[in-house]
């Protein structure tokens, strides 16, 4: 039987090391195991690793692996494979994994299926980026073969291998028979089809075109949840939406937004977050006013979700110097969800003097803008990673990747360092409390929501375990025929 | 000729492309070698077989098509190159009314502005209300009303289109108007009027005028000068009176012969032409009229007459290897005398035009 | 005729250079970085730095023209920035997809827009005038996206009759391939057919008052046939001008339509492409659809001169 | 309001072959009727030519007698005509469609504007011949050339495939003549059918039209101005004058007993062929529009004869074997006198 | 030949016709305004207008004024044609959106018309090298494509509804080259342009007065539809920064954000897609209006 599943998008290139796309990890989720897996907890789960183990001082981790595992193209998985796969991801030019495999500094075959990695210092977040894309082991034969064009023609080792894509209409796996788990895997094949817009998805599996879709549009739950061909599943996901400030990226950042933050407490004192998931997303997300929503064991609850505080927005305006109102340029990305989402707190802000105008911007110039420090306030997200370092790291230390407000804060890189090299959860959680208390009175980014992840399937389709990371893992899922 | 001339044809030729890329390439001969001297203040006819470049003819003249070969000149000036405003002034000067009234008259526009547009162009300064009554005189000249100027061509007849475009080629004061059959579809009393006015012109402003018809009593009445063309060639030109009575290329007396007399019951000699018409895509050897010419020898076939004198009068030119042999075996008028009117309608034409000149007087009174 | 079109296709080819270079200029200008759309939420220095050399997007603008140029030139259009396909393969792709979807969409709009037209031209001020060309201006007004949603929603979901989506190459199966396009070639057919109506009846009523309808009438010829052969064929050069322009636009893509009915066109690519920065795969495409409108429009030209004797002398 | 009725004496009402009876027509928003009552009728076999003012209305009438006024924008009222010995309503297209083109046809006065443009005239021609069955492509592509060589057209074959614009403007109308007698016709309405022609071909013309009206005892209609070609093929002659038969007859009394000061006025205008070339005489003053129409004789305007009278409409006076005219003062020379 | 001409005065028999004394009173404009469908469509077009212009000072709501208790609202007594997903007054939005997308749809066709009719009529007209630039040109306007078009403007022109209009008018602006051209080739051919240039008429009047209007007809008929088309893409623009930008209303925009409500607030489309449908039927009918009476023929 096929199982069809219709994606927001179409997925980029399909090789784990090249690839960035959101959708293409849902279609690597049945096409290439990782080292480890997660649970539905985020609790590291085994895949291709058996057992890990960090040493004392958290600089080597060694990896039991499995051994009746083999590529797709019959290249036997070990720990050579691993090696090489390693390697792979840090050396290949076209890498994107690099920074997340920095920490590796040199791998170590003990056995056939057995391997050390040697870390530069212990890295926290290690184990996460091994149980995603950085994790993904592609058949060393296959890639060395292909360079850079592997992503053409995928050869990993999971229960679907690939069978064709045609850009922007379908990417189809077929079963591979030789898996160690196949009997888990019912379906014959897998068909990822992009369909962009939400209701026409949701019509699609009503006429019963499609068995599954990602991102039922929040507003369209209840009509979904009123057909009774139709189930419904959701997870909130790891990662948050809100409005990133320029503090200090480039000229503009010289701004009374960037320069004060009493402005921006104001703003999110503004915000009836409540409300915002209410009007715009049907009550279906989650409210959130941190890197990770409300639900994550790494939640500071020593700063819930706040209450809006028009008053108090007010008087901080006053006390920055503005009891009569401020002006605030904010971009935003030119899609339905964001022009709702900032025209509601445009609305909002303005009760308590800000007056928002929007700049709609198509993705690629709004990325360039921002990255550039072209902007005074920015409406973006980030989709989350399992491990929280990868929500706050790179956003919020100096020297950050994508830190585009260009926030600096000494404390703050100390104290995001220490979690990110601690293996200690207690000491890793300390941590960000403590610079949560510090981002907090900063807020150079405010955060407004988490998404939920909200799957619509086919009546017939049962065993779907809904992810806060959002994938779609096939095992245990059947399709009642007739 | 020593005369003043305006306009001077050389050696004009036009031949047009036809068939298209699969049945291969032709070229239809519409004018085939002509030179014209035109002399100031005369009207000068051209007559000749439908189909036989007239038109075309004309056309180069106007320089509205450019010909293959040969020049034009106006006023000694050679009107091919002329550009800017050289050439608007010949276009006033210069002006041509079209064979085809309708497709020559733009639909979108009222006649008032059709008319009104050559003095707009050649006199900007004069002013909207002169123009208006300018182009009321205009047409009132052609036997229009002015408030048909308000009227677009399609609401007009076959005539009245054919008197806009004159009063439109009228209005820049031309020194020379070319007429492609410019009355051919009025009614004999327009028809009269027109020509009186044309002639009118001619005497108090010098008008220069080549007209091209069909009607060769128009042609006599009007013209001081014929050419009789033929397939593209001129074969025979002369003074009018000359021509009438004395043709000498069979084709002109071919044509003479079959001249309609608007008299009743009247039996007429006409020559009739036997034989296929040639097509000027391709023309006969020799001298193209051989084919269908009465008394065409086998020289006739082979060598191409040129234009030659003829004993008549000055001027008489003719292209035919034999006319002076076929003169003196015709020596009869090819034109017949006309009838007198019956009686009947002798008094009434005399009654009228004598009411016309001096008013009526009734003879009895009248009853009620 | 013949030399005529020669000379034509030669004048292509330095058009086609023309427009290759407009395009890659407006692309050069346009804001934003190709890299950073395409290196992912991470934005790794080292990968940026690492795609700009490989798409030597760090060279002078000119030498990257000339790079593409000489590539092109050698049939390779370089690969996809976002998927690492071969643009060449892409284009070949999607474009029996397109081409389908335009000629049956055209069909549509033809067979709708042309009878209504010269319906309404002959009634002109009856009822049935009125109601063509309310008809055709609502099929005009209505967006697609609304059209094909109701129409996925009652034919596909409600009926049962039509699949919502689900291309299926023709060289497969023909039939479902054909079927699958019907709704989304009906939905682009109607807002084209309002558009050829309007512009037959325009047409058609010019022509109608004319000297030679009124001769064919004269020659006792059918209504039918003084309006189709006679009337019709006059009228035709302002809905050649527009057919081969029309189809010129749907080869260049319908987005709209190809995103409701996931159709793997080439609106839907181009338009990734720009959203991307895919440059390499922008330029290839423009390529073909600028390809796409010469021929149109060389054919419209052809059309004209077929269709009006008296221009056949140049 | 003055009925000329134009039939000779000696006809049975069997051989009429149209007669058209106190026809007028109106143009849309117009505040007279611009033909007024115009009646008139043709025999097969015979040649009625109508002659008259430029802008009378002469193609009007005809145009309306084959249902092709453009569509609304004139009005008729009264009168219809009898066809082939059955009544037509000229307001009612179906009916006319019977006899259109192939019973009926029309020669029109426009060659140009009457052509299609983009059909080559062979076709033109051929179609006209198809359309009414009976023949197959290939016989009315025969017919078709056939005609071509009768009107004279050179190179009939080449000429076949060529288009309107590639044809001298005697050539298409000779294509325009071909395409209405191709059919044999049983009424052949001629509009200035050789205006365009020289002598010779016009001459041709007229033969080939009394050939076929002896072969198929076609009636004719021919509007023309040029009085020679009525005096050479006329049976009867009637004059128009501003929407109005002013006198119908015989063409050997028209020509020698005009009685209508206009018919009088028309033929002194005629430029002579032989004898002095003075001054042509005309016929003063414009036509009125059908605006300022005047009651009464429509050509009072411009009479030289006109009286108060004149104001009413005259009583058609009989002049024998069918020769009317409508004039209060036919015969002129018995009420009016040279000055001395 | 250089003397000057002095124009010819010879006395008529009518100079002095009553007929001169007044002033000819416009055809075209008592035909217009005679006309059944061009009045229909000029009270449609008046009253869009009319709206966009006392938008202010109607008795609506605040068109930007939020609602959070009454999103996407059925239309009902408080709400007369429902409220949008942000709780908006849709009737409200409907009349201050009137101004851009009627600005837009008029101001952007003017500005194709006004740049392809010249072009395609010098191109036409003239031919030869003329007319290989100027189609060699539109070739390449029709094959870029309009998102990039439309990019570029918006970062070098900056984000405002007047480059919006640029921006839609340009793209529209190839239809106007091709379909003016195609038809000047065979207006260019009529006899009435000969004697046009017999009469002396310099190229430029030519152009104005005898083939402009003979090739009106078609790009009326283009002009009054692309109306449609532009006031639906400027919605597409305002997404990219041109435009409108939100919360402003305009017809477009609303359409596109109802998109997402089809099957749950089905009037956030249905009124901005009437209101779109009733201009353009305005402006079609107004287009009739005029092309019959700009034609003669017509009665
Ligand atoms: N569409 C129209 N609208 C108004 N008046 C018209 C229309 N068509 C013709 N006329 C008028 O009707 C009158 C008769 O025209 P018609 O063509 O019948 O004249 P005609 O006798 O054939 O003249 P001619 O010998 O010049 O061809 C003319 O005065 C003309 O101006
Ligand atoms: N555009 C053209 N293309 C091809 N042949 C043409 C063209 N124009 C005219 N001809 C041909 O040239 C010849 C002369 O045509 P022209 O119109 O000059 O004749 P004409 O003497 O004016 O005849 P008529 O008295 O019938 O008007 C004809 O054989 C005609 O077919
Ligand atoms: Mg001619
Ligand atoms: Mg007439
Ligand atoms: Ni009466």
């Amino acid at each position: 039987a096929d199982l069809r599943i219709a994606l927001q998008s179409d997925a980029d290139v399909l090789d784990p090391d090249q690839s960035r796309t959101f959708v293409g990890r849902i279609v690597y989720t049945s096409m290439c195991d990782k080292l480890v897996d997660i649970t539905p907890d985020l609790e590291f789960t085994p895949q291709l690793a058996t057992e890990w183990t960090f040493s004392e001082d958290g600089k080597q981790l060694t990896l039991k692996l499995r051994e009746d595992v083999v590529f797709h193209d019959g290249t036997p998985f070990d720990a050579e494979a691993v090696a090489a796969n390693i390697d792979r991801s840090q050396n290949m030019e076209a890498s994107r994994r690099k920074s997340e495999l920095s920490s590796i500094v040199g791998t170590e075959v003990l056995g056939s299926h057995e391997i050390r990695f040697d870390l530069a210092s212990a890295d926290a977040t290690l184990l996460a980026q091994l149980a995603d894309r950085a994790g993904m082991m592609v058949s060393p034969t296959a890639a060395a073969e292909a360079g850079a064009d592997f992503g053409l023609n995928p050869v990993c080792s999971g229960p679907y291998k690939f069978k064709e894509r045609v850009a922007q209409d379908r990417i189809v796996l077929e079963k591979f028979a030789d898996y160690y788990n196949a009997d888990e895997f019912n379906f014959d094949t897998v068909t990822y089809l992009p369909i962009p817009d939400t209701t026409v998805r949701l019509a699609n599996l009503q006429s019963g075109d499609i068995d599954l879709i990602e991102r039922l549009a929040a507003t369209d739950l209840e009509q979904a949840e009123s057909d009774a061909g139709i189930q419904v599943e959701s997870a909130v996901s790891l990662g948050y939406q809100g409005i990133t400030f320029n503090v200090n990226n480039g000229e503009k950042g010289d701004n009374p937004w960037g320069n004060d933050k009493r402005l921006r407490q104001a703003f999110s004192y503004a915000l009836d977050r409540a409300a915002i998931n209410q009007v715009v997303f049907n009550g279906a997300f989650a409210e959130g006013n941190q890197s990770f929503p409300p639900n994550s064991p790494w939640y500071s609850t020593d700063f819930p979700v706040p209450a809006r505080d028009i008053e108090k927005a007010k008087a901080l305006l006053a006390e920055a110097g503005y009891p009569d109102g401020i002006d605030l340029e904010v971009q935003v990305p030119n899609t339905t969800v964001p022009l709702q989402l900032m025209q509601v707190v445009q609305s909002m802000v303005s009760e308590a003097g800000i007056r928002v105008s929007l700049t709609s911007k198509e993705f690629a110039t709004l990325l360039a803008d921002q990255s550039a420090g072209d902007y005074t306030a920015s409406q973006i997200g980030w989709s989350g990673r399992v491990d929280p370092d990868g929500n706050i790291h790179q956003f919020m230390t100096t020297d950050g990747g994508i830190n585009d407000s260009k926030f600096s804060n000494a404390e703050v890189d100390t104290l995001l360092d220490r979690a990110r090299t601690s293996n200690d959860q207690a000491v890793r959680k300390e941590s960000y409390n403590a610079a949560r208390a510090i981002l907090n009175d900063e807020q150079p980014i405010v955060y407004v929501y988490h998404q939920t992840w909200i799957w619509a399937l086919d009546d017939a389709i049962k065993g779907f375990t809904p992810y806060p990371d959002g994938m779609i893992r096939l095992a245990g899922v059947t399709k009642d025929e007739g | 000729m020593t005369q003043d001339l305006i306009l001077q044809a050389t050696a004009l030729k036009k031949y047009f492309e036809t068939g298209s890329s699969f049945t291969g390439k032709s070229s239809v001969r519409a004018v085939d070698d002509v030179s014209l001297d035109i002399a100031r203040g005369e009207t000068f006819a051209i007559v000749g077989e439908s189909g036989c470049g007239k038109s075309t003819m004309a056309r180069l003249l106007m320089r509205l098509l450019s010909p293959t070969d040969g020049q034009v000149t106006f006023d000694g000036q050679d009107v091919s190159n002329l550009k800017g405003k050289e050439l608007k002034a010949l276009r006033r000067d210069m002006q041509f009314i079209f064979q085809d009234p309708f497709s020559s008259l733009n639909p979108r526009m009222a006649v008032g502005s059709l008319v009104g547009e050559p003095l707009e162009t050649h006199f900007p300064e004069m002013s909207k209300q002169q123009r208006r009554t300018k182009v009321a005189e205009l047409l009132g000249l052609v036997g229009l009303r002015a408030e048909h100027a308000e009227r677009y061509p399609h609401e007009f007849s076959g005539g009245q289109r054919q008197r806009i475009g004159i009063a439109r080629a009228l209005a820049s004061s031309p020194k020379l108007i070319i007429g492609d059959e410019p009355v051919s579809a009025l009614d004999v009393s327009v028809q009269a009027q027109v020509i009186n006015l044309l002639s009118d012109l001619r005497d108090d402003l010098g008008l220069t005028l080549i007209v091209i018809a069909h009607d060769l009593a128009v042609i006599r009445h009007m013209s001081d000068r014929v050419a009789v063309m033929y397939l593209g060639k001129i074969v025979e030109q002369g003074p009018v009176d000359t021509i009438f009575s004395q043709p000498r290329h069979p084709y002109t007396r071919a044509l003479l012969s079959a001249i309609p007399v608007a008299e009743h019951g009247r039996d007429r000699d006409r020559i009739t032409l036997d034989g296929d018409m040639p097509s000027p895509a391709n023309p006969p050897s020799g001298c193209s009229f051989h084919t269908r010419c009465p008394f065409a020898q086998d020289k006739c076939k082979t060598d191409v007459p040129a234009l030659r004198d003829t004993a008549t009068v000055a001027g008489h030119t003719a292209a035919c290897h034999f006319f002076d042999d076929i003169a003196a075996a015709h020596p009869d008028a090819v034109v017949a005398d006309s009838r007198p009117a019956t009686e009947a309608a002798q008094s009434r034409f005399d009654l009228y035009q004598d009411a016309m000149r001096n008013g009526v007087t009734p003879k009895v009174r009248q009853q009620q | 005729m013949l030399s005529f079109i020669m000379r034509r296709l030669l004048i292509a080819i330095p058009t086609i250079f023309l427009i290759s270079i407009f395009v890659f200029a407006l692309q050069k200008l346009l804001p934003g970085d190709p890299v950073l759309a395409m290196a992912g939420e991470e934005r790794d220095p080292e990968v940026l730095e690492y795609l700009r050399e490989k798409y030597r997007l760090n060279d002078p603008i000119p030498v990257q023209y000339f790079t593409w140029v000489g590539n092109a030139l050698r049939g390779d259009l370089g690969i996809s920035l976002r998927t690492n396909q071969p643009v060449l393969e892409l284009i070949g792709q999607k474009l029996p997809v397109t081409i389908q979807l335009a000629t049956m969409a055209m069909i549509f709009a033809l067979v709708i827009g042309i009878p209504a037209g010269i319906l309404s031209a002959v009634k002109k001020g009856s009822v049935t005038d009125y109601v063509a060309n309310v008809v055709a201006l609502s099929g005009l007004s209505i967006p697609n996206f609304w059209l094909g949603i109701m129409l996925i929603l009652l034919v596909s979901v409600k009926w049962q009759l039509l699949p919502a989506s689900g291309y299926v190459p023709l060289s497969e199966d023909p039939i479902r391939s054909i079927t699958v396009m019907l709704m989304p070639a009906f939905v682009l057919g109607t807002a084209l057919a309002a558009t050829l109506m309007r512009h037959t009846r325009s047409a058609m009523l010019g022509v109608l008052s004319s000297d030679y309808v009124r001769t064919a009438r004269a020659k006792g010829l059918v209504e039918r046939r003084v309006i189709l052969k006679h009337a019709f064929r006059n009228a035709l050069a302002p809905i050649v001008t527009l057919t081969a322009l029309l189809f010129g636009e749907l080869i260049a893509g319908a987005v709209l339509t190809e995103q409701i009915f996931t159709i793997p066109g080439f609106g839907k690519l181009v338009v990734d492409a720009v959203f991307n920065r895919d440059y390499a795969v922008v330029q290839g495409i423009v390529l073909v659809t600028a390809v796409g409108f010469i021929v149109m429009n060389l054919l419209a030209d052809v059309a004209y001169v077929l269709l009006n004797p008296r221009l056949r002398k140049q | 309001m003055q009925r000329l009725k134009l039939v000779h004496s000696d006809s049975s009402p069997n051989d009429v072959l149209l007669e058209v009876s106190d026809f007028s027509l109106r143009f849309k928003g117009a505040q007279k009727d611009l033909i007024s009552h115009v009646s008139f009728s043709v025999k097969a076999g015979q040649t009625v030519c109508i002659v008259g003012e430029s802008g009378c209305g002469k193609s009007v009438t005809s145009l309306a007698m084959m249902g092709l006024l453009p569509e609304g924008a004139a009005e008729i009222h009264g009168g219809g005509i009898t066809f082939d010995g059955r009544h037509y309503d000229l307001k009612d297209q179906k009916a006319l469609r019977e006899f259109r083109g192939s019973r009926m046809t029309m020669i029109f006065q426009e060659p140009m504007t009457s052509l299609n443009p983009s059909f080559r005239i062979g076709d033109q021609i051929a179609e006209a011949v198809q359309c009414h069955g009976a023949h197959t492509a290939e016989e009315a592509r025969a017919r078709a050339l056939a005609m071509l060589v009768r009107v004279g057209i050179p190179a009939p074959e080449k000429r076949m495939r060529e288009y309107p614009h590639q044809l001298s403007g005697g050539m298409r109308q000779r294509v325009m003549i071909a395409m209405a007698l191709v059919n044999d016709p049983a009424l052949l309405i001629a509009d200035e059918p050789t205006t365009a022609l020289d002598v010779t071909i016009q001459a041709q013309i007229l033969d080939l039209i009394r050939d076929l009206q002896a072969e198929t005892n076609m009636g004719t209609i021919m509007i023309t101005h040029d009085l020679g070609v009525v005096a050479e093929i006329a049976d009867t002659v009637a004059v128009m004058y501003a929407g109005t038969v002013v006198e119908a007859g015989p063409a050997e009394q028209i020509f020698n007993d005009p009685q209508h000061p206009y018919t009088i006025g028309l033929m002194s205008s005629i430029p002579k062929l032989t004898g002095p070339r003075g001054r042509l005489a005309t016929v003063p003053g414009m036509v009125p529009t059908a605006e300022n129409m005047p009651d009464g004789c429509r050509f009072a305007t411009r009479c030289p004869f006109a009286q108060d009278i004149c104001k009413t409409d005259p009583k058609p006076q009989s002049f024998g074997n069918g020769h009317v005219a409508a004039c209060h003062f036919a015969p002129l020379d018995t009420h009016f006198e040279a000055c001395a | 030949m250089a003397q000057p001409a002095t124009p010819l005065t010879i006395d008529a028999q009518s100079a002095e016709d009553p007929v001169l004394s007044h002033k000819p009173e416009n055809r075209v404009w008592k035909k217009f305004r005679h006309h059944r469908s061009a009045m229909l469509g000029g009270i449609l077009v008046a009253f869009f207008i009319l709206l966009a212009v006392f938008a202010p000072l109607l008795p609506i709501p605040d068109p930007l004024a939020t609602d959070w208790g009454a999103v996407r609202k059925a239309p009902s007594m408080a709400h007369w044609l429902g409220t949008d997903d942000l709780g908006r007054d849709v009737l409200s939005r409907l009349i201050w959106g009137a101004q851009a997308s009627l600005l837009a749809g008029v101001v952007s066709v003017a500005i194709a018309v006004s740049l392809g009719v010249p072009l395609g009529i010098l191109a036409g007209y003239f031919g030869g090298w003329t007319d290989a630039v100027i189609s060699r040109c539109t070739e390449a306007l029709l094959a870029a494509p309009f998102l990039i078009l439309a990019i570029a403007l918006a970062a070098f022109l900056g984000p405002s509804l007047t480059n919006a209009m640029i921006a839609i008018g340009i793209s529209a602006t190839p239809v106007f080259v091709r379909l003016t051209r195609g038809q000047v080739l065979s207006v260019a051919a009529e006899d009435y342009v000969d004697s046009a240039r017999a009469i002396g008429l310099p190229t430029h009047r030519i152009l104005s007065r005898y083939i402009f209007p003979n090739v009106l007809p078609p790009v009326l008929v283009q002009a009054t539809l692309t109306v449609a088309t532009a006031i639906i893409a400027e919605a597409s623009l305002s997404f990219l920064g041109l435009g409108q930008q939100p919360p402003a209303p305009s017809w477009g925009s609303m359409l596109n954000t109802a998109k997402n409500f089809l099957t749950q607030a089905p009037w956030m489309a249905l009124w901005p897609g009437i209101a779109i449908f009733l201009v353009v039927l305005g402006f079609n009918l107004l287009g009739d209006g005029l092309r019959d009476a700009l034609d003669p023929r017509e009665q």
